[in-house]
């Protein structure tokens, strides 16, 4: 394969990974209720792994799985970027747990969802 | 464990030995009190002999205490005064509230004003110098009246002027590498031509503070008028006296070496000359005798700030005299403020009446001291200004002596103001009650005035010690001529001999005063001050026909337009200015959650956006 | 030991002295103002009779302790300060002329500032413990329009003493004998100054807001009858004749001799008498105010000559 | 040598996971259980660190593949210290709240004890790690640890903060996952030391984004100026132990990342700079904040932002004095501010809205808790003969030996905005009516114990500075010797 | 107004980023060209196969090359399990009684029966194979709580007793720290294998790796289902 290919792709994949985490941040930014927040802060962790598993291809590599027989190392993609995206995944889930159960404690305490009338603690 | 540490040491633990027996009973609690700081004073007094040091170290700095001439003199005040008022403040603080918190602080006062002598290099100085402040500052806010607008006053200036000095400190401490006194002072000319400007102008502003120079001068009458009167003796007699110490050390080290000195000189001289000025008229206003006083220490430290600034022998000789004989009256008026007010509770001029005959010894000590307050011969405040204004007309000062004769002149308005206010006038039934101060009180306050009688007709007792300290700052020894007699000289040789003036006037005194009395005793009946002819008919009982409101009110008159301006408004609008530009900046902290992750992101592209000047 | 006795005789001719004139003046100036107001006024010798009744009245009042020290006061101001000012110039071979050089040694300027309104604090204590509102009053004002002539005097003097560098009459009156000139024609700003300092100190009309006869029960000295009165009116005398000397000395070269005394002391006396005759009171601060303007700025001037030449 | 770091990590983790089987049937064990791994650790912690200032760092390896391969702990005279710090704050904390939380029952007190434990463990884990990501587990631990124990009181507005908290962290996370990646696809490794000993061949422009991105990231943890507005809220709303261990705990692990990054891993020259100016501009904000507060615990967190903003100035003067007085004012910090929290959480105990005025005249009252707060204030406005003087003189003399004159000034003059705010604290608290008619609850006997041994240390440090200043050169030295560390992880083998 | 700033603050940031990440460059050995380079993970694939004889070179390195982010990512799932309870605390829960709009059917019941098993079967593949076949203690967690989800939304009161679910992530987690002590107390460092690591793609091989990822399999499905359980549980009051 000849690297033009691959310089599209380059665009292609790391445009749309840096594109959702925008997407996401934006959400989380603008959006005035406090589920939307959370969602788009996930968006921006999906893109981010995304980016994360992107990081570590290389060029024509397979699966850094040794299956009977077949050694070569130097074919297979870099295996840490992949682990490191499953811890990233865990404690993302563990931070939007978090996120929405402090969701619901806020619908208790205000009756709303509406992130511009929680602003009791100020200056 | 030398002997100075060991002193400082008593102090601090007495002081804190004190508060907790006071917490047990009140006797305790004065009788350590007085131990606290009597036995440690006796031990200055007999134990520490001038030059020997000590050196302590702490973070790599070495602390060196030591006594020199110049401290030696300052701290005689300190500790004089110190025993005086402690002796007065313990029938004071009698059925007070808080008087533990007193007494520490009085303790911790003394404490750091030793420590502010005895200190050779800048690091402790500061130290003592903040323990002074903020211990002087919980005695302001003691009594819990108008706290937050007077105390942080105070404690604001205080911290303005204590910065200051930290950072001509940190500053000579990296050029010159060293913190002690005596090299910053030597090496002064090796610093560069721009620190060489701001660090004597950075220590003149926290001396300055100190000792209320005219634009930083707000917060002393309202922090000597709220102190508890036992203690503002010290705090106007001592604690203001420290300024003047750092302000003749850095005069006669650091401006000295300045090509500019003569004219930060002169500058320094006229500040102080119409702080003299301004502070009297204000004091000439006031209808309170705790601010009366206030005002008045405001306008005689003026008269000690010209001397310095001017700072010929004459001058320096004149200033140190005045340090040491404002201490003494000063002190005494402030303590018969005190007895005045336990015994009456109030000190308010329009309230009281015709004291004269309750409390005669009270009287006779605020008599003494005013007149020396006045500078009227023959007592000691006489002899400081007749030095003074010689001193000014040879350095041809000439508008500034003026300054100062108005200033004096118009002192004399506020020294009646405050004796007919207090003790003249008619009697009237409602303080019929009023008994003598206890004798504890009226020993301490007819010691400092008599003091200041003999030091009037004798003042070589203390020019010894004076010379001792100007030699060693720097001056050449006034040649003993100045203690043979008493007797006053000048570098022209203008003359005064106290001694004759001294028997003419009591010789004077004595025989026309006896003509009265005697011719009187067979024909002079005593008539009670409501026995007076006002256009022929006599006031009833109830009446009171004493003139006080208003007192000075033809000459408030005549100074209307300066009364008009006072520099307090202009802080206070500045306070007020700055207190809603915070108010304005914390509303970056919107309550919003999105609004902090916007100002993340807004971050995050701002350093993108300047990386390459960020990093290259 | 008679050397001291010798003294105090002298000091107490001087006294006398001092006393006759002063009173004298005093009657003669009742009679001019009786003359300028067209009336016959009382005859010179006047004040003697009023003293000799006041000193020979037995019965009287007193406030306590502080009324009689006014008095005493006030008594010790005028006494010291004629002691110390040269009341004959040195220069002067009358044969008497050593009697009247008490503690001319002394003969300070600033001194004598500082001990000349020690005797006017006494006497307002004095007032002040009687406990008469007018008494008060007066003082209040006497002590303001002292904050006001005090400036001018004041720069007078320092002018003198800026060009002849000392603060010693006995200096000044040596200078002019040398030189030959009076002061008051080698610097004519400083006598024009301190004449109208003057006016103040001597307190006639339209500077005389202190005793203001019909306002206030002639202020200060009210509630005071007897020898009391009788102590503050010599000492009044005295202290005017005391003045009087003073500005000859300074301005006038002194005098050599009594009767040339008299004549100056006199002439310069109707100044502030004539002046006072023919011009109506004062209010207070416009005293004030009238003595910080066109005589401070004499006052300035006199200084600036001074520095000048 | 009784232990090694990495028992920092594996008993608290092993008590965590033990506490939900003992509490079942040993209920105060929850309570108890904490404090004894707490304990253990201090003394663990003093021992390594008496070692380690005698024969050098300790570099820990996990899982026995020698660095650059396996993750490692470094212990050295820096990380010892600020871990010596946090332990026996956390220490102090556990005894603290002991009974503080006496009256919550069973389920909430083993959440709270558990998460405070996780805390500090997350902390520690963050001081000593020497791995880039296994730093941002560690980081992730802190945070929800952190946004737990905010909300951990139903009712009040504390959700709402933990709310702000959790949006920052999460995007803090991100971005220090991004600068992660960043490094790693350019070294091929995730090893501090590697990563440092390889940074001169990274691309600057890379090189650069990346470290902006840590910035950003560790920023919010350590409160920098645009991103600390969660702080206060958190502060203010958690309870007052946990906001104790923020500004004595966290924050400090924050700024030892920022630290950590600017000094050893990246060799940026502007980065100093960059340092100055956030931590002027946070000093400055926070202070002018602060005194317009109306709630003590608001105030308090200010003025805490306000030191850490201090302390970057202080680091990013780049000598080894400016490290001194960091590591001091550090120091100073982490014992000060929990007396304020502790004994202001006292002073309002019983008011609802937590007012500043709420305090009037309470020193009648309650005067050895008011006594400890104005020694606190004291201290942390840097009067002398107190604690906090010698770390601001020290921080001074650092400054003006770089001669920033400017920089010296302008902390002045907020450093009396500071005093100002605080005396009017005092002043209330001792000369002013009572007006409120609230009662004062009296501290109980652990918190009397807590905050007088607070107020000792104070004292002990004010009188005589050097009892902590040989720790802290070491600490400073071993910052600056970055070859040194790099060689020792480097060649770290297996003990 | 917001949304423009906000927008364009977006735009910078993405436009640095994605022009630092197309600097990077995507699918080749993406390292920067320099012998001084020795990226790890070559180290890794080779003691993989060499040392531990695991043969999914992702499971040998979340579990030991960097078992200890691994441990503390456990960690952050245990503590927001934790985090869940303390923050949605109550005096009183409604265990069962969950807000639920329709019952389910009965063919949405018994299928989820009959699925049950085989879920959780799947499940238990998943992480005891993690060390040969893709996949792992994560993976095989989360299949198992998708069963219980399972239940959980077709019975209204289908109920987990707390107590167990908390036993299971204890003992879970006690055993993944206890096995890196063991490891502490023979290699001399946390987490080391101390087991025969027998043959590459036998079921037995790995040495500690397989406890551990079972250990975690287990502690993530009970965490899992214990967030779901709490969250299902939690009857917030509606409006009004």
């Amino acid at each position: 394969m000849d690297s033009a290919y691959f310089q599209y792709l380059n665009y292609a994949i790391y445009g749309t990974a840096v594109l959702v985490m925008l997407t996401g941040l934006y959400a989380a930014l603008v959006k005035k209720s406090l589920l939307k927040i959370v969602i788009g802060l996930s968006i921006v962790d999906s893109g981010l792994n995304l980016l994360i598993v992107t990081l570590g291809y290389l060029k024509g590599g397979t699966a850094p799985i040794f299956s009977s027989g077949y050694n070569g190392t130097q074919t297979m993609v870099d295996p840490i970027p992949q682990a490191l995206v499953l811890t990233a995944i865990v404690i993302g889930f563990g931070v939007t747990a978090v996120a929405l159960s402090l969701v619901i404690r806020l619908w208790r305490h205000h009756h709303t969802l509406y992130i511009d009338e929680i602003k009791n603690l100020k200056w | 464990m030398d002997m100075l540490t060991l002193i400082l040491l008593l102090f601090l633990g007495g002081a804190i030995v004190t508060w907790l027996g006071n917490k047990l009973s009140p006797v305790v609690g004065d009788l350590l009190f007085l131990a606290t700081i009597i036995i440690p004073a006796g031990m200055f007094f007999t134990g520490v002999t001038v030059g020997e040091v000590t050196h302590l170290h702490a973070l790599g700095l070495t602390l060196t205490w030591g006594l020199t001439p110049l401290s030696y003199l300052f701290s005689m005040i300190v500790v004089g005064l110190g025993i005086l008022l402690a002796i007065y403040a313990v029938p004071f603080m009698k059925g007070k509230q808080k008087t533990g918190a007193f007494y520490f602080n009085f303790t911790l006062s003394v404490m750091s004003m030793l420590g502010i002598l005895v200190s050779k290099d800048w690091v402790s100085f500061f130290i003592f110098w903040e323990i002074m402040t903020w211990s002087s500052y919980l005695m302001v806010v003691l009594n819990g009246k108008d706290v937050q607008r007077v105390g942080i006053k105070y404690f604001v200036f205080s911290a303005i002027g204590a910065y200051a000095m930290l950072m001509a400190m940190v500053i000579m401490n990296s050029q010159l590498g060293s913190f002690l006194l005596a090299d910053t002072f030597n090496n002064f000319q090796h610093l560069t031509t721009g620190n060489q400007i701001l660090i004597p102008i950075l220590l003149l502003v926290a001396f300055g503070v100190k000792s209320a120079m005219m634009p930083l001068h707000v917060w002393a009458p309202d922090a000597y008028s709220n102190a508890p009167m036992a203690y503002t003796g010290l705090f106007s007699g001592a604690l203001s006296k420290m300024g003047i110490y750092g302000m003749v050390l850095v005069m006669v080290t650091m401006i000295n070496q300045l090509p500019e000195g003569t004219l930060i000189r002169d500058i320094i001289a006229w500040i102080g000359g119409f702080t003299a000025a301004a502070a009297t008229l204000w004091a000439i206003t006031q209808d309170d005798g705790k601010k009366l006083l206030a005002w008045s220490s405001v306008g005689q430290m003026g008269y000690i700030i010209v001397g310095v600034a001017i700072g010929t022998p004459l001058a320096m000789l004149a200033a140190m005299f005045l340090v040491v004989v404002h201490a003494m009256f000063k002190g005494s008026l402030f303590m018969v403020v005190g007895a005045i007010e336990k015994q009456t509770g109030t000190t308010n001029f329009t309230e009281i009446n015709g004291l004269i005959r309750k409390m005669p010894w009270t009287f006779i000590s605020a008599l003494i001291s005013v007149i020396a307050l006045a500078g009227i011969p023959p007592l000691a405040g006489f002899v400081s200004k007749w030095m003074l204004y010689e001193a000014l007309i040879q350095n041809n000062n000439y508008i500034l002596v003026i300054l100062l004769f108005f200033a004096s002149t118009a002192g004399f308005l506020y020294c009646y103001k405050f004796l007919h206010g207090y003790f003249l006038g008619q009697e009237e039934p409602e303080w019929a009650h009023v008994k003598e101060a206890p004798v504890a009180m009226v020993i301490p306050m007819v010691l400092l005035a008599l003091g200041n009688f003999v030091l009037g007709t004798f003042p070589q007792l203390i020019f010894k010690p004076i010379d001792a300290a100007m030699q060693f700052a720097g001056y050449d020894a006034t040649g003993g001529r100045l203690w043979g007699e008493s007797v006053l000289f000048t570098e022209w040789g203008d003359v005064v001999t106290l001694q004759p003036i001294l028997y003419a006037v009591l010789a004077v005194f004595v025989f026309f005063a006896l003509f009265l009395w005697f011719k009187g005793t067979k024909g002079t009946r005593y008539v009670s001050t409501k026995d007076i002819s006002t256009s022929g008919e006599l006031p009833k009982e109830w009446e009171n026909l004493t003139f006080k409101v208003n007192f000075m009110q033809p000459f408030e008159r005549a100074i209307e337009p300066f009364l008009k301006r006072q520099i307090d408004k202009y802080y206070t609008a500045f306070g007020n200015g700055m207190e809603a530009l915070f108010e304005f900046t914390r509303r970056i902290h919107t309550g919003n959650g999105q609004t902090y992750a916007i100002y993340a992101i807004l971050f995050l592209a701002l350093l993108l956006l300047f990386r390459v000047n960020l990093f290259g | 030991m008679e050397y001291i006795l010798i003294k105090v005789l002298e000091a107490m001719a001087t006294f006398v002295l001092a006393f006759i004139v002063g009173m004298t003046y005093g009657g003669v100036v009742r009679k001019i103002t009786g003359r300028v107001h067209n009336r016959l006024g009382p005859p010179w010798y006047q004040n003697f009779i009023d003293a000799f009744k006041l000193f020979s009245k037995t019965r009287g009042i007193h406030h306590g302790a502080m009324h009689f020290l006014g008095a005493a006061f006030l008594m010790v101001t005028s006494v010291v300060s004629l002691m110390i000012i040269p009341i004959l110039a040195p220069g002067g071979h009358a044969w008497y002329n050593s009697w009247f050089t008490n503690l001319n040694f002394n003969g300070d300027l600033i001194f004598l500032i500082y001990i000349m309104t020690f005797g006017p604090l006494g006497m307002a204590m004095g007032a002040g413990q009687t406990g008469n509102p007018n008494s008060s009053i007066g003082v209040t004002r006497g002590l303001s329009q002292m904050v006001g002539f005090e400036i001018p005097w004041v720069m007078a003097l320092v002018a003198l003493m800026i060009t002849y560098k000392t603060t010693s009459i006995v200096d000044f009156m040596n200078i002019q004998r040398e030189t030959g000139t009076w002061l008051m024609f080698a610097n004519p700003f400083a006598f024009i100054a301190a004449v109208l300092a003057m006016l103040g100190m001597f307190r006639y009309s339209p500077f005389d807001i202190v005793g203001a006869p019909t306002e206030l029960a002639s202020g200060p000295v009210s509630e005071n009858g007897g020898k009391f009165l009788f102590t503050m009116m010599s000492s009044g005398s005295v202290f005017t004749f005391a003045k009087l000397v003073l500005y000859v000395d300074l301005f006038m070269g002194g005098a050599n001799n009594l009767i040339m005394l008299v004549v100056k002391t006199f002439l310069l006396y109707m100044i502030p008498v004539l002046y006072g005759i023919v011009s109506p009171r004062y209010r207070t601060e416009q005293a004030v105010r009238w003595f910080w303007g066109w005589p401070t700025f004499i006052g300035l001037l006199a200084i600036l000559y001074a520095v000048m030449f | 040598m009784v232990g090694t770091p990495v028992l920092f990590i594996a008993i608290p983790l092993l008590a965590a996971f033990l506490i939900p089987l003992i509490g079942m049937v040993w209920k105060e064990s929850v309570r108890i259980i904490p404090g004894l791994v707490l304990a253990y650790l201090l003394v663990l912690a003093i021992n390594l660190l008496s070692y380690v200032t005698v024969n050098g760092p300790i570099v820990e390896v996990i899982a026995g593949w020698a660095p650059p391969i396996g993750i490692n702990l470094v212990f050295n005279a820096f990380s010892g210290f600020l871990v010596t710090i946090m332990v026996f704050m956390g220490l102090l904390v556990w005894l603290y709240s002991y009974r503080f939380k006496s009256n919550v029952e069973y389920e909430a007190a083993r959440k709270y004890f558990l998460l405070l434990m996780m805390l500090i463990t997350g902390s520690v884990g963050i001081v000593l790690t020497g791995d880039i990501f296994n730093m941002f587990v560690f980081i992730e631990i802190t945070s929800i640890s952190g946004y737990a124990l905010t909300a951990f009181y139903t009712g009040r507005d504390s959700a709402e903060a933990s709310f702000k908290y959790l949006m920052m962290g999460s995007i803090a996370s991100v971005m220090l996952l991004l600068a992660i990646m960043i490094i790693y696809s350019q070294l091929g490794t995730l090893n501090m030391a590697d990563v440092a000993s390889k940074m001169h061949l990274m691309d600057p422009k890379l090189k650069a984004v990346s470290f902006i991105l840590f910035v950003i990231a560790l920023g919010i943890e350590a409160e920098v100026f645009p991103l600390n507005g969660w702080a206060p809220d958190a502060y203010a709303e958690a309870p007052g132990p946990v906001g104790a261990a923020f500004s004595g705990i966290v924050v400090k692990a924050g700024v030892y990342a920022l630290i950590r990054y600017t000094y050893t891993i990246f060799d940026l020259s502007g980065a100093f700079n960059l340092l100055i100016i956030i931590g002027l501009i946070t000093l400055v904000v926070a202070e002018v904040a602060a005194i317009r507060q109306e709630k003590l615990k608001r105030m308090l967190a200010y003025s805490s932002i306000g030191q850490m903003g201090l302390v970057l100035v202080s680091f990013g003067i780049g000598t080894k004095e400016g490290v001194f007085a960091a590591l001091f004012i550090m120091l100073n910090h982490a014992i000060i501010k929990p007396l304020l929290f502790f004994s202001g959480s006292y002073l309002v105990y019983h008011s609802k809205k937590k007012m500043i005025s709420d305090v009037d005249g309470i020193g009648k009252l309650a005067p050895l808790t008011s006594i400890l707060f104005t020694l606190g204030a004291f201290a942390i406005v840097g009067l002398p003969p107190f604690a906090g003087f010698w770390s601001k003189l020290s921080f001074l003399m650092a400054a003006a030996d770089s001669n920033m004159l400017l920089v010296i000034g302008l902390i002045l003059s907020v450093s009396v905005v500071e005093l100002v705010y605080y005396m009017r604290v005092v002043n209330r608290i001792f000369f002013f009516k009572r007006t409120t008619s609230l009662l004062t609850r009296r501290p109980t006997f652990n918190a009397y114990v807590v905050m007088i041994i607070l107020g000792l240390m104070i004292l002990v440090i004010g009188f005589y500075p050097d009892s902590v200043s040989m720790y802290l050169h070491n600490a400073a030295n071993s910052l600056f010797d970055k070859s040194q560390y790099i060689h020792s992880v480097l060649t770290a083998t297996i003990q | 107004m917001k949304k423009i700033l906000v927008l364009l603050l977006l735009a910078v940031v993405g436009f640095y980023l994605a022009g630092t990440f197309f600097d990077i460059g995507f699918g080749n050995s993406h390292f920067v060209k320099n012998d001084a380079i020795k990226p790890v993970k070559d180290i890794y694939l080779q003691q993989t196969v060499q040392e531990l004889k695991v043969s999914n070179a992702v499971t040998s390195i979340v579990v030991n090359f960097r078992g200890f982010d691994t441990l503390g990512e456990v960690t952050v799932l245990f503590l927001s399990v934790t985090a869940l309870g303390s923050i949605l605390y109550k005096k009183r829960h409604h265990v069962g009684e969950r807000s639920v709009l329709f019952s389910a059917s009965s063919i949405v019941t018994s299928g989820s029966k009959l699925l049950f098993p085989a879920i959780v079967l799947l499940g238990a593949y998943v992480f005891i194979h993690g060390h040969l076949s893709p996949g792992g203690g994560f993976q095989g967690g989360v299949i198992i709580a998708t069963g219980f989800l399972l239940m959980l939304l077709a019975y209204e009161n289908y109920s987990v007793s707390h107590n167990g679910l908390s036993i299971v992530e204890s003992l879970a987690g006690i055993t993944f720290v206890g096995v890196g002590l063991l490891g502490f107390m023979n290699g001399g460092t946390f987490l080391q294998n101390f087991l025969p690591t027998g043959e590459l793609n036998n079921l037995f091989s790995g040495g500690i790796i397989p406890i551990i990822y079972i250990a975690v399999g287990f502690k993530v499905a009970a965490e899992l289902t214990g967030v779901i359980y709490t969250v299902l549980n939690e009857k917030g009051e509606q409006n009004g």
